[in-house]
Protein backbone atom coordinates (compact mmCIF):
# COMPACT_ATOMS: atom_id res chain seq x y z
CA UNK A 1 0.00 0.00 0.00
CA UNK A 2 2.93 2.55 0.64
CA UNK A 3 4.83 1.45 -2.16
CA UNK A 4 1.70 2.79 -4.23
CA UNK A 5 1.79 6.12 -2.70
CA UNK A 6 5.27 6.69 -3.58
CA UNK A 7 4.38 5.77 -6.80
CA UNK A 8 1.40 8.49 -7.13
CA UNK A 9 2.61 11.22 -5.72
CA UNK A 10 6.17 10.46 -7.83
CA UNK A 11 3.50 10.53 -10.88
CA UNK A 12 2.05 13.44 -10.13
CA UNK A 13 5.48 15.10 -9.69
CA UNK A 14 6.05 13.90 -12.84
CA UNK A 15 2.75 14.95 -14.65
CA UNK A 16 3.71 18.49 -12.97
CA UNK A 17 7.56 18.68 -14.61
CA UNK A 18 6.29 17.61 -18.14
CA UNK A 19 3.32 20.03 -17.38
CA UNK A 20 5.71 23.17 -17.11
CA UNK A 21 7.92 21.87 -19.32
CA UNK A 22 5.21 22.27 -21.95
CA UNK A 23 3.82 25.60 -20.90
CA UNK A 24 7.19 26.80 -21.10
CA UNK A 25 7.51 25.78 -24.50
CA UNK A 26 3.91 27.59 -25.65
CA UNK A 27 5.33 30.96 -25.14
CA UNK A 28 8.89 30.15 -26.67
CA UNK A 29 7.39 29.31 -29.54
CA UNK A 30 5.27 31.71 -29.81
CA UNK A 31 8.41 34.04 -29.22
CA UNK A 32 10.41 32.37 -32.13
CA UNK A 33 7.47 31.53 -35.29
CA UNK A 34 7.15 33.86 -37.79
CA UNK A 35 3.70 34.43 -38.97
CA UNK A 36 0.17 34.03 -37.19
CA UNK A 37 -0.40 30.39 -37.79
CA UNK A 38 2.53 28.72 -36.25
CA UNK A 39 2.44 30.95 -33.62
CA UNK A 40 -1.18 29.65 -33.35
CA UNK A 41 -0.44 25.90 -33.42
CA UNK A 42 2.55 26.76 -30.89
CA UNK A 43 0.13 28.81 -28.50
CA UNK A 44 -3.00 25.73 -28.84
CA UNK A 45 -1.33 22.93 -28.56
CA UNK A 46 1.41 23.05 -26.03
CA UNK A 47 -1.00 25.19 -23.66
CA UNK A 48 -4.07 22.55 -24.33
CA UNK A 49 -1.04 19.67 -23.11
CA UNK A 50 0.62 21.60 -20.71
CA UNK A 51 -2.50 22.77 -18.74
CA UNK A 52 -4.02 19.30 -19.13
CA UNK A 53 -0.65 17.59 -17.95
CA UNK A 54 -0.30 20.05 -14.95
CA UNK A 55 -3.96 19.54 -13.42
CA UNK A 56 -3.73 15.78 -14.09
CA UNK A 57 -0.58 15.78 -11.65
CA UNK A 58 -2.05 17.64 -8.89
CA UNK A 59 -5.01 15.57 -9.15
CA UNK A 60 -2.24 12.55 -8.38
CA UNK A 61 -1.44 14.51 -5.55
CA UNK A 62 -4.53 15.06 -3.71
CA UNK A 63 -6.94 12.53 -4.79
CA UNK A 64 -9.98 14.26 -3.28
CA UNK A 65 -9.56 16.80 -6.25
CA UNK A 66 -9.50 14.19 -9.03
CA UNK A 67 -13.41 14.25 -9.82
CA UNK A 68 -13.66 18.23 -10.38
CA UNK A 69 -10.05 18.19 -12.37
CA UNK A 70 -11.48 15.58 -14.90
CA UNK A 71 -13.97 18.38 -15.33
CA UNK A 72 -11.74 21.00 -15.62
CA UNK A 73 -9.86 18.74 -18.26
CA UNK A 74 -13.24 17.93 -19.86
CA UNK A 75 -13.72 22.00 -20.26
CA UNK A 76 -10.55 23.04 -21.44
CA UNK A 77 -10.19 19.66 -24.18
CA UNK A 78 -13.70 21.28 -25.53
CA UNK A 79 -12.92 25.63 -25.09
CA UNK A 80 -9.19 25.91 -26.46
CA UNK A 81 -8.93 24.07 -29.86
CA UNK A 82 -12.89 25.64 -30.99
CA UNK A 83 -10.97 29.34 -29.93
CA UNK A 84 -7.86 28.19 -31.44
CA UNK A 85 -9.87 27.41 -34.88
CA UNK A 86 -12.24 30.41 -34.57
CA UNK A 87 -8.66 32.55 -34.49
CA UNK A 88 -7.13 30.68 -36.91
CA UNK A 89 -10.49 31.03 -39.59
CA UNK A 90 -10.36 34.59 -39.32
CA UNK A 91 -6.88 35.20 -39.30
CA UNK A 92 -6.91 33.88 -42.75
CA UNK A 93 -10.48 35.40 -43.42
CA UNK A 94 -8.93 39.01 -43.10
CA UNK A 95 -6.16 38.15 -45.40
CA UNK A 96 -3.13 37.96 -42.88
CA UNK A 97 -0.27 36.84 -45.16
CA UNK A 98 1.16 33.51 -44.29
CA UNK A 99 4.79 33.38 -44.43
CA UNK A 100 8.01 33.23 -46.87
CA UNK A 101 8.69 29.62 -46.14
CA UNK A 102 5.24 28.62 -46.36
CA UNK A 103 5.50 25.50 -49.07
CA UNK A 104 1.43 24.40 -48.68
CA UNK A 105 -2.24 25.94 -48.60
CA UNK A 106 -4.36 23.72 -48.31
CA UNK A 107 -7.43 26.30 -47.82
CA UNK A 108 -6.04 27.71 -51.59
CA UNK A 109 -5.86 24.45 -52.72
CA UNK A 110 -9.80 23.41 -52.37
CA UNK A 111 -10.86 27.24 -52.94
CA UNK A 112 -12.76 26.91 -49.60
CA UNK A 113 -12.02 30.32 -48.98
CA UNK A 114 -11.58 31.41 -52.94
CA UNK A 115 -13.48 34.31 -52.68
CA UNK A 116 -11.32 35.29 -49.49
CA UNK A 117 -7.99 35.73 -51.23
CA UNK B 1 5.16 71.07 -23.07
CA UNK B 2 1.53 69.11 -22.56
CA UNK B 3 3.92 66.30 -21.18
CA UNK B 4 5.75 68.26 -18.99
CA UNK B 5 3.03 69.86 -17.31
CA UNK B 6 1.27 66.25 -17.18
CA UNK B 7 4.62 65.14 -15.20
CA UNK B 8 4.91 67.87 -12.49
CA UNK B 9 1.09 67.75 -11.68
CA UNK B 10 1.21 64.01 -11.74
CA UNK B 11 4.67 64.07 -9.56
CA UNK B 12 3.05 66.28 -7.26
CA UNK B 13 0.18 64.36 -7.11
CA UNK B 14 2.73 61.41 -6.19
CA UNK B 15 4.32 62.82 -3.39
CA UNK B 16 1.05 63.62 -1.55
CA UNK B 17 -0.46 60.21 -2.15
CA UNK B 18 2.96 58.81 -0.52
CA UNK B 19 3.05 60.88 2.25
CA UNK B 20 -0.28 60.37 2.84
CA UNK B 21 -0.04 56.21 2.50
CA UNK B 22 3.44 56.06 4.02
CA UNK B 23 1.08 57.19 7.42
CA UNK B 24 -1.58 54.44 7.07
CA UNK B 25 -0.58 51.22 9.05
CA UNK B 26 -0.43 47.87 6.28
CA UNK B 27 -2.18 45.19 7.63
CA UNK B 28 -3.24 46.28 11.27
CA UNK B 29 -6.56 45.80 13.09
CA UNK B 30 -10.32 46.05 11.99
CA UNK B 31 -12.08 49.02 12.62
CA UNK B 32 -14.99 49.01 15.49
CA UNK B 33 -17.81 49.02 12.89
CA UNK B 34 -15.86 46.07 11.00
CA UNK B 35 -15.62 44.44 14.79
CA UNK B 36 -19.65 44.89 15.41
CA UNK B 37 -19.84 42.98 11.60
CA UNK B 38 -17.45 40.00 12.37
CA UNK B 39 -18.79 39.62 15.33
CA UNK B 40 -22.11 39.16 14.87
CA UNK B 41 -22.04 37.04 11.36
CA UNK B 42 -23.69 34.20 12.72
CA UNK B 43 -25.96 34.85 15.57
CA UNK B 44 -29.25 33.14 16.16
CA UNK B 45 -30.66 36.53 18.21
CA UNK B 46 -29.66 38.81 15.31
CA UNK B 47 -31.74 39.16 13.02
CA UNK B 48 -30.01 40.75 10.39
CA UNK B 49 -26.97 38.14 10.44
CA UNK B 50 -26.48 33.96 8.85
CA UNK B 51 -25.08 34.24 6.02
CA UNK B 52 -21.64 32.50 6.17
CA UNK B 53 -20.37 35.21 3.26
CA UNK B 54 -19.94 38.39 6.37
CA UNK B 55 -19.32 40.07 2.64
CA UNK B 56 -22.36 39.23 1.24
CA UNK B 57 -24.38 39.89 4.52
CA UNK B 58 -23.43 43.74 4.66
CA UNK B 59 -24.29 43.64 1.05
CA UNK B 60 -27.64 42.70 1.32
CA UNK B 61 -29.02 43.08 4.55
CA UNK B 62 -26.91 45.70 6.35
CA UNK B 63 -26.38 47.82 3.31
CA UNK B 64 -29.93 46.69 1.14
CA UNK B 65 -31.18 49.87 0.49
CA UNK B 66 -28.00 50.77 -1.43
CA UNK B 67 -27.95 47.59 -3.06
CA UNK B 68 -31.49 48.78 -4.63
CA UNK B 69 -29.74 52.32 -5.82
CA UNK B 70 -26.60 50.27 -7.27
CA UNK B 71 -29.66 48.11 -9.50
CA UNK B 72 -31.27 51.09 -10.31
CA UNK B 73 -27.58 52.66 -11.52
CA UNK B 74 -26.78 49.86 -14.09
CA UNK B 75 -30.59 50.20 -15.21
CA UNK B 76 -30.23 53.52 -15.74
CA UNK B 77 -27.13 53.07 -17.92
CA UNK B 78 -28.44 50.23 -20.11
CA UNK B 79 -31.17 52.16 -20.53
CA UNK B 80 -29.17 55.13 -21.87
CA UNK B 81 -26.62 52.91 -24.32
CA UNK B 82 -29.47 51.39 -25.45
CA UNK B 83 -30.75 55.53 -26.71
CA UNK B 84 -27.59 56.60 -27.62
CA UNK B 85 -27.08 53.43 -29.97
CA UNK B 86 -30.06 53.67 -31.27
CA UNK B 87 -30.63 54.02 -35.28
CA UNK B 88 -26.56 53.57 -35.81
CA UNK B 89 -26.32 50.60 -38.74
CA UNK B 90 -23.45 47.94 -37.66
CA UNK B 91 -21.10 46.20 -40.05
CA UNK B 92 -21.87 43.64 -42.40
CA UNK B 93 -20.59 40.71 -41.82
CA UNK B 94 -19.12 38.69 -45.14
CA UNK B 95 -18.99 35.19 -43.84
CA UNK B 96 -20.69 32.60 -41.85
CA UNK B 97 -18.99 31.00 -38.73
CA UNK B 98 -17.96 27.66 -39.27
CA UNK B 99 -19.47 24.47 -38.06
CA UNK B 100 -16.81 23.25 -35.10
CA UNK B 101 -17.77 27.24 -33.60
CA UNK B 102 -21.57 26.75 -33.68
CA UNK B 103 -21.81 23.46 -32.52
CA UNK B 104 -19.01 23.72 -29.38
CA UNK B 105 -21.11 26.87 -28.58
CA UNK B 106 -24.12 24.54 -28.76
CA UNK B 107 -22.35 22.59 -26.28
CA UNK B 108 -21.16 25.36 -23.73
CA UNK B 109 -23.80 27.66 -23.65
CA UNK B 110 -26.10 25.34 -21.34
CA UNK B 111 -23.28 24.86 -19.18
CA UNK B 112 -22.58 28.82 -18.88
CA UNK B 113 -26.15 29.44 -17.33
CA UNK B 114 -25.57 26.78 -15.04
CA UNK B 115 -22.32 28.72 -13.48
CA UNK B 116 -23.95 31.96 -13.76
CA UNK B 117 -27.50 30.86 -12.11
CA UNK B 118 -24.78 29.15 -9.13
CA UNK B 119 -22.92 31.81 -7.93
CA UNK B 120 -25.96 33.71 -7.47
CA UNK B 121 -27.75 30.71 -5.70
CA UNK B 122 -24.53 30.21 -3.01
CA UNK B 123 -24.27 33.77 -2.59
CA UNK B 124 -24.77 33.39 0.72
CA UNK B 125 -22.09 30.32 1.24
CA UNK B 126 -19.42 30.79 -1.08
CA UNK B 127 -17.80 33.66 -3.01
CA UNK B 128 -19.76 35.61 -5.41
CA UNK B 129 -23.26 36.74 -6.06
CA UNK B 130 -25.97 38.46 -7.52
CA UNK B 131 -23.53 40.87 -10.17
CA UNK B 132 -21.18 38.20 -11.53
CA UNK B 133 -23.83 35.53 -11.83
CA UNK B 134 -26.02 37.72 -13.91
CA UNK B 135 -22.50 38.70 -15.83
CA UNK B 136 -21.91 35.49 -16.65
CA UNK B 137 -25.59 34.65 -18.24
CA UNK B 138 -25.28 37.86 -20.17
CA UNK B 139 -21.96 36.40 -21.50
CA UNK B 140 -23.45 33.32 -22.78
CA UNK B 141 -26.02 35.32 -24.66
CA UNK B 142 -23.06 37.22 -26.13
CA UNK B 143 -21.57 33.90 -27.06
CA UNK B 144 -24.65 33.13 -29.10
CA UNK B 145 -24.88 36.56 -30.82
CA UNK B 146 -20.91 35.51 -32.04
CA UNK B 147 -21.92 32.25 -33.62
CA UNK B 148 -25.50 32.71 -35.06
CA UNK B 149 -26.01 35.82 -36.90
CA UNK B 150 -29.45 35.21 -37.27
CA UNK B 151 -30.47 35.02 -33.36
CA UNK B 152 -32.97 37.06 -32.70
CA UNK B 153 -33.31 37.10 -28.72
CA UNK B 154 -36.44 37.67 -26.79
CA UNK B 155 -36.56 41.34 -25.72
CA UNK B 156 -39.94 41.07 -24.13
CA UNK B 157 -39.11 38.42 -22.56
CA UNK B 158 -35.93 40.28 -21.12
CA UNK B 159 -38.02 43.25 -20.29
CA UNK B 160 -40.67 41.01 -18.47
CA UNK B 161 -38.24 39.88 -15.75
CA UNK B 162 -36.53 42.67 -15.32
CA UNK B 163 -39.42 44.55 -14.43
CA UNK B 164 -41.25 41.94 -11.88
CA UNK B 165 -37.66 41.35 -10.28
CA UNK B 166 -37.35 45.14 -9.89
CA UNK B 167 -41.03 45.29 -8.43
CA UNK B 168 -40.19 41.73 -6.06
CA UNK B 169 -36.90 43.41 -4.78
CA UNK B 170 -39.48 46.23 -3.40
CA UNK B 171 -41.89 44.04 -1.93
CA UNK B 172 -39.61 41.92 -0.10
CA UNK B 173 -38.46 45.47 1.51
CA UNK B 174 -42.12 46.64 2.15
CA UNK B 175 -43.02 42.72 3.52
CA UNK B 176 -39.80 43.36 6.21
CA UNK B 177 -40.81 46.96 6.88
CA UNK B 178 -44.86 45.51 7.94
CA UNK B 179 -43.29 42.84 9.70
CA UNK B 180 -40.39 44.01 11.59
CA UNK B 181 -40.25 47.53 11.73
CA UNK B 182 -37.48 48.27 8.73
CA UNK B 183 -37.46 48.29 5.33
CA UNK B 184 -35.97 45.19 4.39
CA UNK B 185 -35.92 43.22 7.77
CA UNK B 186 -34.95 40.07 7.40
CA UNK B 187 -38.51 38.12 8.71
CA UNK B 188 -37.66 34.79 7.53
CA UNK B 189 -34.84 34.45 10.45
CA UNK B 190 -31.22 33.64 10.66
CA UNK B 191 -31.77 29.60 9.41
CA UNK B 192 -29.27 26.73 10.19
CA UNK B 193 -26.14 27.94 9.30
CA UNK B 194 -23.92 26.47 6.04
CA UNK B 195 -27.16 25.14 4.32
CA UNK B 196 -28.49 26.01 1.17
CA UNK B 197 -32.18 27.10 2.48
CA UNK B 198 -30.92 29.53 5.35
CA UNK B 199 -29.91 33.21 5.95
CA UNK B 200 -33.49 34.46 5.72
CA UNK B 201 -34.13 36.44 2.48
CA UNK B 202 -30.40 36.86 1.19
CA UNK B 203 -30.90 33.90 -1.08
CA UNK B 204 -34.31 35.24 -2.51
CA UNK B 205 -32.69 39.13 -2.88
CA UNK B 206 -29.71 37.82 -4.68
CA UNK B 207 -31.86 35.53 -6.92
CA UNK B 208 -33.59 38.99 -7.86
CA UNK B 209 -31.09 40.38 -8.37
CA UNK B 210 -29.17 37.65 -10.45
CA UNK B 211 -31.87 37.05 -12.68
CA UNK B 212 -32.24 41.29 -13.23
CA UNK B 213 -29.11 42.11 -13.91
CA UNK B 214 -28.61 39.09 -16.28
CA UNK B 215 -32.05 39.75 -18.16
CA UNK B 216 -30.61 43.59 -18.05
CA UNK B 217 -27.32 42.55 -19.41
CA UNK B 218 -28.32 40.09 -21.95
CA UNK B 219 -30.63 43.06 -23.45
CA UNK B 220 -27.25 45.60 -23.51
CA UNK B 221 -25.70 42.87 -25.55
CA UNK B 222 -29.20 42.29 -27.64
CA UNK B 223 -29.17 46.14 -28.18
CA UNK B 224 -25.59 46.50 -29.24
CA UNK B 225 -25.00 43.32 -31.24
CA UNK B 226 -28.26 43.72 -33.38
CA UNK B 227 -29.74 46.26 -36.06
CA UNK B 228 -31.96 48.31 -33.88
CA UNK C 1 6.77 36.65 1.60
CA UNK C 2 4.38 36.16 -0.99
CA UNK C 3 4.65 40.02 -1.16
CA UNK C 4 8.42 39.63 -3.46
CA UNK C 5 6.12 37.09 -5.10
CA UNK C 6 4.10 40.20 -6.66
CA UNK C 7 6.70 42.40 -7.39
CA UNK C 8 7.41 40.80 -11.20
CA UNK C 9 3.35 41.05 -11.98
CA UNK C 10 3.68 44.31 -10.61
CA UNK C 11 6.15 45.63 -12.53
CA UNK C 12 4.35 43.67 -15.63
CA UNK C 13 1.06 45.57 -14.59
CA UNK C 14 2.75 49.17 -14.75
CA UNK C 15 4.29 48.33 -17.95
CA UNK C 16 1.43 47.46 -19.83
CA UNK C 17 -0.52 50.27 -18.34
CA UNK C 18 2.05 52.64 -19.79
CA UNK C 19 2.36 51.28 -23.07
CA UNK C 20 -1.06 52.23 -23.60
CA UNK C 21 -0.15 55.83 -24.39
CA UNK C 22 1.73 54.79 -27.43
CA UNK C 23 -0.10 52.22 -28.92
CA UNK C 24 -2.02 53.98 -31.74
CA UNK C 25 -4.12 51.00 -32.15
CA UNK C 26 -7.15 51.16 -29.48
CA UNK C 27 -8.30 47.52 -30.07
CA UNK C 28 -4.72 46.53 -28.80
CA UNK C 29 -5.18 49.35 -26.37
CA UNK C 30 -8.21 47.51 -24.81
CA UNK C 31 -6.86 43.92 -24.97
CA UNK C 32 -3.96 45.57 -22.67
CA UNK C 33 -6.30 47.20 -20.55
CA UNK C 34 -8.02 43.89 -20.22
CA UNK C 35 -4.17 42.32 -19.50
CA UNK C 36 -3.81 45.20 -16.57
CA UNK C 37 -7.04 44.31 -15.26
CA UNK C 38 -6.63 40.31 -14.89
CA UNK C 39 -3.78 40.81 -12.97
CA UNK C 40 -5.78 43.10 -10.06
CA UNK C 41 -7.56 40.13 -10.45
CA UNK C 42 -4.55 38.65 -8.32
CA UNK C 43 -3.32 41.30 -6.31
CA UNK C 44 -7.15 40.97 -4.93
CA UNK C 45 -7.25 37.25 -4.38
CA UNK C 46 -3.90 37.27 -2.76
CA UNK C 47 -5.73 40.58 -0.20
CA UNK C 48 -7.90 37.87 1.11
CA UNK C 49 -10.74 39.02 -0.84
CA UNK C 50 -12.62 36.75 -3.14
CA UNK C 51 -15.53 38.26 -3.66
CA UNK C 52 -14.49 41.35 -5.47
CA UNK C 53 -11.75 39.19 -7.44
CA UNK C 54 -14.72 37.31 -8.98
CA UNK C 55 -16.53 40.38 -9.81
CA UNK C 56 -13.69 41.55 -11.14
CA UNK C 57 -13.21 39.04 -13.15
CA UNK C 58 -16.28 38.38 -14.88
CA UNK C 59 -17.88 42.35 -14.83
CA UNK C 60 -14.27 44.53 -15.32
CA UNK C 61 -12.49 42.07 -17.48
CA UNK C 62 -15.49 40.27 -19.18
CA UNK C 63 -18.62 43.14 -19.92
CA UNK C 64 -16.07 46.27 -20.06
CA UNK C 65 -13.95 44.72 -23.01
CA UNK C 66 -16.89 44.09 -25.09
CA UNK C 67 -18.14 47.51 -24.42
CA UNK C 68 -14.98 48.53 -25.45
CA UNK C 69 -14.62 46.53 -28.26
CA UNK C 70 -18.29 47.61 -29.30
CA UNK C 71 -17.64 51.27 -29.50
CA UNK C 72 -14.79 50.78 -31.12
CA UNK C 73 -16.31 48.76 -34.16
CA UNK C 74 -18.88 51.62 -34.36
CA UNK C 75 -16.13 54.61 -34.59
CA UNK C 76 -12.74 54.40 -36.33
CA UNK C 77 -10.10 51.82 -34.95
CA UNK C 78 -6.58 54.11 -35.65
CA UNK C 79 -5.95 57.07 -33.67
CA UNK C 80 -5.35 60.07 -35.49
CA UNK C 81 -2.71 63.05 -34.64
CA UNK D 1 2.86 47.75 1.06
CA UNK D 2 3.04 46.19 -2.20
CA UNK D 3 -0.58 46.99 -2.79
CA UNK D 4 -0.32 50.45 -2.12
CA UNK D 5 2.60 51.21 -4.33
CA UNK D 6 0.58 48.98 -6.73
CA UNK D 7 -2.45 51.20 -6.12
CA UNK D 8 -1.41 54.43 -6.49
CA UNK D 9 0.78 53.25 -9.40
CA UNK D 10 -2.35 52.39 -11.36
CA UNK D 11 -4.08 55.60 -10.00
CA UNK D 12 -0.91 57.59 -11.41
CA UNK D 13 -0.41 56.38 -14.69
CA UNK D 14 -4.36 56.74 -15.17
CA UNK D 15 -4.32 60.27 -14.51
CA UNK D 16 -0.96 60.58 -16.69
CA UNK D 17 -2.91 59.12 -20.00
CA UNK D 18 -6.07 61.28 -19.04
CA UNK D 19 -3.85 64.41 -19.14
CA UNK D 20 -1.84 63.56 -21.89
CA UNK D 21 -4.01 62.06 -24.84
CA UNK D 22 -6.57 63.50 -26.86
CA UNK D 23 -8.12 60.47 -27.74
CA UNK D 24 -11.79 59.78 -26.21
CA UNK D 25 -11.46 55.82 -25.81
CA UNK D 26 -7.96 56.29 -24.53
CA UNK D 27 -9.24 59.03 -21.84
CA UNK D 28 -11.61 56.69 -20.85
CA UNK D 29 -9.14 53.87 -20.49
CA UNK D 30 -7.20 56.28 -18.09
CA UNK D 31 -10.41 56.28 -16.11
CA UNK D 32 -10.59 53.37 -15.68
CA UNK D 33 -6.88 52.82 -14.37
CA UNK D 34 -7.80 55.62 -11.66
CA UNK D 35 -10.46 53.62 -10.73
CA UNK D 36 -8.76 50.20 -10.41
CA UNK D 37 -6.06 51.68 -8.70
CA UNK D 38 -8.39 53.59 -5.86
CA UNK D 39 -10.49 50.38 -5.25
CA UNK D 40 -6.81 48.36 -4.83
CA UNK D 41 -6.05 51.07 -2.21
CA UNK D 42 -9.56 50.58 -0.15
CA UNK D 43 -9.19 46.92 -0.40
CA UNK D 44 -5.98 46.90 1.01
CA UNK D 45 -7.06 49.14 3.91
CA UNK D 46 -8.61 46.07 5.18
CA UNK D 47 -6.27 43.62 4.88
CA UNK D 48 -4.78 41.95 8.30
CA UNK D 49 -2.02 39.89 7.33
CA UNK D 50 -2.15 36.42 9.00
CA UNK D 51 -6.18 35.98 8.29
CA UNK D 52 -8.18 34.55 6.30
CA UNK D 53 -11.26 35.73 3.73
CA UNK D 54 -13.98 37.11 5.63
CA UNK D 55 -16.21 33.83 4.62
CA UNK D 56 -16.97 31.59 7.98
CA UNK D 57 -16.78 28.32 6.47
CA UNK D 58 -15.28 26.02 9.01
CA UNK D 59 -15.81 25.52 12.79
CA UNK D 60 -12.91 27.13 13.67
CA UNK D 61 -13.27 29.98 12.18
CA UNK D 62 -16.89 30.61 13.34
CA UNK D 63 -15.28 29.86 17.20
CA UNK D 64 -11.95 32.37 16.54
CA UNK D 65 -13.04 34.63 13.46
CA UNK D 66 -9.70 35.66 12.39
CA UNK D 67 -11.19 37.31 9.40
CA UNK D 68 -9.77 40.16 7.58
CA UNK D 69 -11.68 43.34 7.23
CA UNK D 70 -15.12 42.55 5.31
CA UNK D 71 -16.53 46.27 4.81
CA UNK D 72 -13.80 47.65 2.51
CA UNK D 73 -14.52 44.30 0.05
CA UNK D 74 -18.45 45.36 0.53
CA UNK D 75 -17.95 48.83 -0.94
CA UNK D 76 -15.52 47.73 -3.58
CA UNK D 77 -18.15 45.47 -4.81
CA UNK D 78 -20.33 48.42 -5.10
CA UNK D 79 -17.76 50.47 -6.43
CA UNK D 80 -17.03 48.19 -9.36
CA UNK D 81 -20.91 47.98 -10.86
CA UNK D 82 -20.74 51.48 -10.81
CA UNK D 83 -17.98 51.90 -12.50
CA UNK D 84 -19.18 49.86 -15.20
CA UNK D 85 -22.09 51.66 -15.33
CA UNK D 86 -20.19 55.03 -15.98
CA UNK D 87 -17.64 53.54 -18.48
CA UNK D 88 -20.78 52.24 -20.80
CA UNK D 89 -22.45 55.79 -20.47
CA UNK D 90 -19.31 57.26 -21.39
CA UNK D 91 -18.77 55.33 -24.28
CA UNK D 92 -22.21 55.42 -25.56
CA UNK D 93 -21.33 59.31 -25.32
CA UNK D 94 -18.27 59.01 -27.43
CA UNK D 95 -20.12 57.10 -29.99
CA UNK D 96 -22.81 59.41 -30.28
CA UNK D 97 -19.81 61.92 -30.44
CA UNK D 98 -18.41 60.27 -33.01
CA UNK D 99 -21.18 60.25 -35.24
CA UNK D 100 -21.54 64.13 -34.97
CA UNK D 101 -18.07 65.20 -35.56
CA UNK D 102 -16.74 62.34 -37.76
CA UNK D 103 -13.36 62.18 -35.55
CA UNK D 104 -12.39 61.02 -32.24
CA UNK D 105 -9.67 63.53 -31.48
CA UNK D 106 -10.83 65.76 -29.05
CA UNK D 107 -8.35 68.77 -30.11
CA UNK D 108 -9.98 68.78 -33.42
CA UNK D 109 -12.85 70.44 -31.89
CA UNK D 110 -12.71 74.00 -32.31
CA UNK D 111 -15.76 74.85 -30.47
CA UNK D 112 -14.86 74.30 -27.48
CA UNK D 113 -11.59 77.12 -27.53
CA UNK D 114 -12.23 80.48 -26.66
Amino acid sequence: MIILNVIRVYAGYFFLIIGSLFLFLGPLGILRFPDVYNRLQAGTKSTTLGAISALFGIGLLEPGWLGKIVILILFILLTNPVSSHAIGRSAYRSKVPLCGKSVVDKCEEEHIYKEAK
Amino acid sequence: MRHIFALIVVGTLGLGLFYTLSHIPFGKGLSEVSKYYVENAIDKNDPHAGATNIVTDIVVLYRGFDTLGEVTVLFLAATGLSVFFFGLKKKEYTCEPSLIVKRGTGIIFPFILLLGVYIFVHGHLTPGGGFPGGVIIATGVLLIYLCCRDYKAPHSLFKVIEGSMGTLFVIVGLIGLIVGGSFLFNFLGAGKTGELVSAGIIPILYIVIGLKVGAELSGLVKDTMEDV
Amino acid sequence: MIDYILIPLVLVMFASAISVIFIKDLIVAVIVTAVVDLITVVLFFFLQAPDVAITQASIVVGLTTFIFVVAIMRTTRKEEE
Amino acid sequence: MIYYIAGGGLFLIGLYILLVNRNLIKMIIGLGFMETGVNIIIIAFGYVKGKTAPILSTKELINNRQVVDPLPQALVLTAIVIGVAVTALALSMVVSYYKKRGSLNLSKNKELKW
